[in-house]
């Protein structure tokens, strides 16, 4: 059915959703939404992964994704963490909350 | 060829100046006078109550964690499975390193005691 | 449908394969030690057996593994034998600095060993997906450890800024990547290669173009070029120091080594003028921003910070000319400024006061009377790191510029030049202070900060300088060495 | 011994580890006193026997291959010591001097009281360290067999004479007391000297940019002949002048460049006086004798390019000449009498340049060698002087020495008479040959070129005067005065009779005498091949010119004897109807306040718009510093960037990736 919807969508979409989760990045200050919007962004790839490896029907783009799956992961889990642990300096989730070192 | 990715880059120099322009606004626009409502983060209108230390106890983060990243790797076992007879002994023991390996980090976890809620 | 069983030459990864278990192993007997010490000491057994199996390699037949996945050529067994020097080094840093800050746990020696293996597969890999990989595996460990002194905010808002850019640096990789495989088929650096090529008239396609511009992205990145250095700073500050060194060094390596293999593999010969020129510009502006922001520092660690986005300026002149001298020269470069600068790491970790986040520079006045020995260590890495003869540095940066030279590109050698002669000021700066200043209390009448020399960390200063001055004195067998490893 | 010469290198080095390492725990001051010096002599001793040995040659170089130092593709630098009669000369010179002034360090670095008890003081290994190095490096610069390690060398020395300057870090920068010039007319204010930190730092940064210059012109050597071997280069120079006419000038004035940065010639000549903060055996060995004339002996070393670059050397004799009679004037009004000396060294190197400038190569090197000696044994004298009256440098503060301190007092004169220049004394017969080649040159630079003379016979000499006849002006000191120690007196006599008879290394020939120096170098010069033709002037002119430097000489001495013992009111009433000239001249033509507000001020005017920026690091004076404030402000802006706000580094890195996209998207 890749046949009716060409390509060109499919990147479409991902960019879309790609450019949404970067703005996202830049925009939201909440930690926890910036990692949600880094996910978004790798999902779009993984997007893009998907649409271009049944587009050329090679098998390399979905094992990518699932590569790609474990590290976003794991990337969540880091950030949690990394967060969680910044909490008991600083009480906040504000992410430019945490400038102490600058200059 | 170049005109059907045209949109691709269209798409990024929009987001930059939506991105550019809404930080940039606040600070021309509007006076400046901050208190606590303001300052506080927004979440698409609800307000974030309490703080983050008194919101949910830690070991409820830690085991999300681990449960996010076994879950994800049971995803390799997947195309295994799929394939599994052609595979024979050869995917067999391929699996079973990675399982070892995925054993190995429970145990580690489970000994650091990361798993006891109390 | 019939599979034919790849063939997998466990061989060729035996460096990387001794890591991971040594890995393994620490983080297990980590669970049954009080010591924590040991694990160290375990650590290095097992990086020194991964040198050993590097050097056997070496010179052997350049075997690919893993169905092309990765390689084992002289380029990724030198590279290991970098990664392996940082990595040992940096422990020997961290068995003293850890140990006087309470910060012994045994999942600092696991995630070190871990991101070594990322950075080895980095070097080694012939597949964009194992580019991948790599990178993950040394950023995430790396992103740990830069949050790994707990007691210090500044520590763990180095790890968060560290991972969120890291993260955010990292999806623009990978849509690079989707975007080449998207554009040739393949994420085989070789087959690539062999689609760009002039008479299929491949060249000018523009999905293949920008996901190279964002495959450079995600590199540059992680050497920490301008305008993506912003991390480095903070970073590089807030982490401790023996982490600081690890990464400054190993990072950046990495970052390179697979940046060149990219590059020399897959977007080569007519391909080249596409991306020479960006990275000329790169490499100008990084220089340049990276020495003239360090000379307003007056945190030593955050200056040299600093500094080390310049020494990524410099060695990009090597990578532009796309030449094997070029290629070569990096190579010494990244070998040169692993001691180097793991040396000057050594010493500030020495000196830094133990409540503080970085090492103000004034706790360096008058150093040379309080120890002669390490003034004089730090005098040789500064004066090296400038880039003044007959110190390791000067031949580094002489073979990078030499290489642009060869490529007609003398523009960019002379920008260097004049580019090191800024370096000198802050270089300069710290030796002034060593041996040119009265020991100065410092704001809060605090007087300078007492330090004690220990064993490992000792090792450390002794070995970087020793490698500092001799192979300043004669660079000719390491250049040999790093010659074969070109694509030898 | 020929082949052993890197021995010269190497056990001042090994004294160097030796005192740095275990001089201040384990050995001593004594122990380390008896090192040092003995290093040295024993180099000395080395070079004397290559010397000989390169005789029984009659001069014919030698290239001895130590290692391979590198090799890039088809570049390759091996490390050679290069042993000829240019290179032999120099390391006789420095390793000669530079052992005497090693001895005489031994006592004057050591601090006494008044009952001539030696306090310990802990920086003396550190002193010895320096000295040591400096000499190593020294002999690397002249030693070497390329312009790699000449300028491997030229750093080196440059790094060492900034750490001997800074020395007494810790010591401040000082006021002068103004000039009275008797009481209706307001004294002549004086700016305080700089602190020796400072002195170092400005002395390490103006070098710099020569530096650079130097370092550009050994890189175009380099992309040009594709070798920095010396005689490989020599051999194609002629060559490639002739197929690239443009690029021989542009090597040899980028590496003029460089001298005149670390001989101090206009317009970078402002660090060698502020350089007298460092100790006075410093400034005898590094800033008169040795490193200050590694420039004339890189354009003797490199003759050939510069024959074929006639518009650069005339330049470089122009700018030689300037210097000379620039920095005399100055030294006529200086009441400092290390100033004094600095002034006329600066003043003497010009005459070399003068020299090299109209292709007198050997007269220049010959006027190198002199000049060691005597400028060396005026410095000496100058350090005994200030030893004995517990650092007082102020001229106006003497007066009567003489019969306290006969040595120094003889010796002192023995060397002004030769620096200005008398008839028989070594400085005589040098500078006369001088002269003379730059009269055949052009006679206008030859007039200024006397003219400096009768000033240098002046200025020498009225500090003589004032310092060491007349009657006592600080009592006080005067009853402390005392003749110094053997090593001092020592280093001064033997200085004292080389400064006498240095002259007979060159005779003039056209008396009939043999020119020694000049055989000795033949082999080091390289004719040109269609021949500079060799119009000699006549026998008589050569008299003429003699004898008007003879009289001008002993004239300047004479008028200094009246106006400064007979007449003691005359240079007074002068100095008062022309104070606006002499203020003028006292603040050395306020050249360093005219760097000041061309570079410094604007500098800093502009980076007052950032935050404070180096000021930690780096001194303020010098107009490098303005600069460097200046990026150093910038690099205070571009830091400012670094906020600490995540948000704003990823929407810059976002930045950069858009520039990368569109790039490579639109290309």
């Amino acid at each position: 059915m890749i046949g009716q919807v060409p390509l060109s969508y499919y990147l479409l979409l991902s960019a879309i959703l790609f450019a949404i989760g970067a703005g996202g990045v830049l925009i939201r200050r909440n930690v926890i939404i910036v990692l949600m919007c880094v996910e978004m962004m790798m999902n779009a790839v993984n997007l893009t992964f998907i649409a271009f490896s049944r587009y050329l029907d090679s098998t390399t783009g979905q094992i990518f994704v699932f590569m790609i799956m474990a590290v976003a992961a794991v990337e969540v889990a880091i950030g949690l963490a990394l967060l969680v642990e910044l909490n008991r300096h600083k009480d906040t989730v504000d992410i430019n909350e945490f400038n102490s070192l600058q200059g | 060829m170049p005109l059907d990715y045209i949109p691709i880059l269209i798409l990024f120099v929009i987001a930059t100046i939506l991105a550019g322009v809404s930080l940039a606004l606040p600070h021309f626009l509007g006076p400046r006078l901050p208190n606590k409502a303001k300052s506080e983060v927004v979440e698409s209108g609800k307000l974030a109550y309490g703080d983050a230390r008194r919101r949910v106890p830690i070991q409820y983060y830690i085991v999300a964690m681990l449960f996010i990243i076994f879950d994800i790797e049971v995803l390799f076992l997947y195309p295994w499975a799929v394939v599994f007879w052609d595979l024979k002994w050869f995917g067999l023991v391929q699996v079973g390193i990675f399982t070892l390996l995925l054993i190995e980090s429970f145990v580690y976890v489970w000994k650091k005691g990361v798993l006891e809620w109390e | 449908m019939p599979i034919e069983f790849p063939v997998l030459n466990f061989v060729a990864v035996g460096p990387m394969l001794a890591v991971t278990i040594t890995a393994f192993l620490v983080m297990f007997i980590e669970l049954f030690v009080e010591d924590k010490r040991i694990l160290g000491y375990i650590s290095l057994v097992g990086l020194a057996v991964a040198a050993v199996l590097s050097f056997s390699l070496m010179g052997a037949f350049a075997a690919p593994a893993f169905q092309t996945m990765v390689i084992s050529d002289g380029y990724a067994l030198f590279l290991n034998l970098i990664f392996i020097i940082a990595a040992a080094l940096s422990i020997l840093i961290s068995l003293s600095y850890l140990g006087e800050r309470e910060l012994q746990h045994g999942e600092y020696y696991a995630l070190l060993l871990f991101a070594t293996v990322g950075m080895m597969l980095m070097g080694a890999a012939t597949d964009l997906m194992i580019v991948f990989m790599g990178l993950e595996i040394m950023s995430i460990a790396l992103y740990i450890l830069a949050a790994f002194n707990r007691q210090q905010l500044g520590s763990g808002e180095a790890g968060m800024k560290y991972f969120v850019l890291g993260a955010f640096a990292s999806a623009f990789f990978l849509y690079g990547v989707a975007l080449v495989y998207g554009a040739t088929g393949s994420t085989n650096l070789q087959e690539i290669g062999s689609w760009f090529s002039v008479d299929r008239g491949n060249l000018g396609d523009p999905i293949a173009l920008v996901g190279l511009g964002l495959l450079l992205v995600g590199f540059a990145f992680k050497i920490a070029a301008v305008p993506f250095q912003w991390w480095t700073p903070d970073v590089y500050h807030g982490s401790p120091t023996s982490v600081t060194a690890f990464m400054s060094v190993g990072a950046k390596a990495a970052g390179f080594a697979s940046l060149v293999r990219v590059l020399m593999v897959s977007f080569n010969e007519a391909f080249t003028i596409d991306w020479q020129l960006a990275l000329a510009v790169l490499a100008v502006i990084t220089m340049t921003v990276g020495n003239i922001a360090a000379l307003a520092q007056k945190d030593v660690k955050r200056m040299l910070a600093y500094s080390s986005i310049a020494h990524a300026g410099y060695i990009l002149v090597g990578v532009v000319p796309a030449s094997m001298i070029g290629v070569r020269a990096v190579l010494f470069y990244l070998f040169s400024y692993t001691f180097m600068n793991i040396g000057a790491f050594a010493v500030i970790a020495i000196l830094e006061r133990r409540s503080e986040v970085g090492s103000s520079i004034q706790d360096y006045a008058g150093l040379a009377s309080r120890s002669p020995f390490l003034a004089g260590m730090m005098l040789l890495f500064m004066v090296s790191l400038t880039g003044i003869p007959p110190f390791i540095g000067f031949w580094g940066k002489l073979y990078v510029f030499w290489a642009a030279v060869q490529a007609d590109m003398s523009w960019l050698a002379v920008i260097g030049m004049i580019n090191s002669a800024i370096s000198a000021f802050y270089y300069l700066g710290v030796v002034v202070q060593m041996y040119m200043r009265p020991v100065a209390a410092d704001e809060d009448g605090v007087e300078a900060p007492a330090f004690k020399l220990t064993g490992p960390i000792m090792v450390t200063l002794v070995v970087t300088a020793i490698v500092t001055v001799v192979f300043g004195i004669w660079p000719t067998p390491l250049f040999n060495l790093a010659s074969l490893a070109a694509f030898g | 011994m020929t082949q052993l010469i890197w021995l010269t290198i190497a056990l001042p080095i090994l004294g160097l580890l030796i005192n740095g390492l275990f001089g201040r725990r384990f050995l001593g001051n004594r122990v380390v006193s008896i090192i040092a010096p003995l290093m040295v002599l024993l180099a000395f001793l080395v070079g004397v026997g290559a010397f000989f040995e390169t005789m029984g040659r009659d001069g014919e170089a030698v290239t001895v291959h130590l290692w391979n130092w590198t090799t890039i593709g088809d570049f390759s630098v091996p490390i050679n010591l290069l042993v000829d009669p240019l290179s032999l000369t120099m390391v006789l010179v420095v390793t000669g001097v530079g052992f005497l002034i090693h001895v005489y360090a031994t006592d004057y670095m050591v601090h006494r009281d008044d009952h001539g008890h030696a306090h310990d003081d802990r920086d003396f290994p550190r002193f010895f360290t320096f000295l040591n190095l400096f000499i190593a490096s020294m002999l690397v610069l002249v030693l070497g067999d390329n312009y790699l390690m000449m300028y491997v060398g030229w750093e080196l020395v440059g790094v060492s004479s900034y750490l001997l300057i800074g020395y007494w870090f810790d010591r401040p920068s000082e006021e002068q007391t103004p000039i009275d010039l008797g009481p209706d007319t307001e004294p002549v204010q004086l700016q305080p000297l700089l602190s020796p930190a400072a002195s170092g730092m400005k002395a390490f940064i103006v070098n710099r940019i020569g530096d650079v210059g130097f370092a550009l012109g050994v890189f175009l050597i380099w992309s040009t002949f594709g070798t920095l071997q010396f005689d490989e280069v020599f051999a194609e120079a002629v060559h490639v002048s002739e197929t690239m006419p443009t690029v021989i000038p542009w090597i040899t004035a980028l590496l003029f460049v460089g001298a005149i940065g670390k001989s101090a010639q206009l317009p970078l000549y402002v660090w060698l006086p502020d350089a007298m903060a460092g100790p006075t055996p410093v400034s005898a060995l590094i800033h008169a004798a040795t490193m200050v004339t590694a420039g004339v002996y890189m354009i003797v070393r490199s003759n050939i390019l510069y024959s074929l670059a006639p518009n650069v050397s005339l330049w470089i004799a122009i700018i030689g000449m300037a210097t000379a009679f620039f920095a005399a004037t100055i030294a006529l009004v200086q009441v400092d009498l290390k100033r004094v000396l600095a002034y006329s060294t600066v003043s003497q190197l010009g005459y070399m340049f003068a020299a090299v400038g109209v292709g007198a190569y050997t007269a220049g090197m010959f006027h190198l060698v002199t000049h060691a000696f005597f400028k060396a044994l005026l410095f000496l004298g100058a350090g005994s002087v200030m030893h004995a009256l517990h650092d007082v440098i102020d001229i106006r503060r003497m007066g009567g020495l003489k019969d306290k301190m006969k040595i120094t007092w003889i010796t002192f004169w023995i060397g002004g008479l030769a620096l200005a220049g008398f008839p028989l004394m070594s400085g005589f017969f040098s500078k006369d040959e001088i002269l003379a080649h730059v009269f055949e040159a052009s006679p206008i630079l030859w007039f200024f070129g006397i003219l400096t003379a009768g000033m240098t016979a002046f200025y020498t000499f009225r500090a003589i005067f004032i310092a060491f006849h007349g009657k006592p002006r600080d009592h006080h000191l005067y009853e402390h005065a005392h003749e110094n120690r053997a090593p001092i007196t020592f280093a001064l006599s033997v200085l004292a009779v080389l400064a006498i008879f240095g002259g007979l290394l060159g005779l003039p020939a056209f008396m009939g005498f043999t020119h020694y120096l000049d055989g000795w170098l033949e082999h080091v010069l390289y004719e040109l091949p269609h021949g500079a033709e060799e119009h000699h002037m006549s026998v008589t002119m050569e008299y003429i010119l003699m004898g008007t430097s003879a009289v001008i000489a002993v004239g300047g001495i004479a008028l200094a004897y009246f106006f400064y013992m007979v007449q003691p009111s005359i240079p007074q009433n002068i100095a008062r109807s022309l104070r606006s000239l002499f203020a003028l001249l006292a603040h050395k033509y306020w050249i360093d306040e005219l760097y000041d507000t061309l570079f410094v001020q604007p500098g800093l005017k502009l980076s007052n718009a950032f935050a404070n920026g180096l000021d930690k690091l780096i001194i303020d004076e010098t107009f490098i510093d303005g600069s460097a404030k200046l990026v150093g402000r910038f690099g205070k802006l571009l830091s400012k960037l670094e906020n600490g706000y995540t948000s704003n580094y990823a929407l810059a890195t976002f930045i950069g990736v858009l520039i990368m996209i569109s790039y490579f998207f639109l290309r």
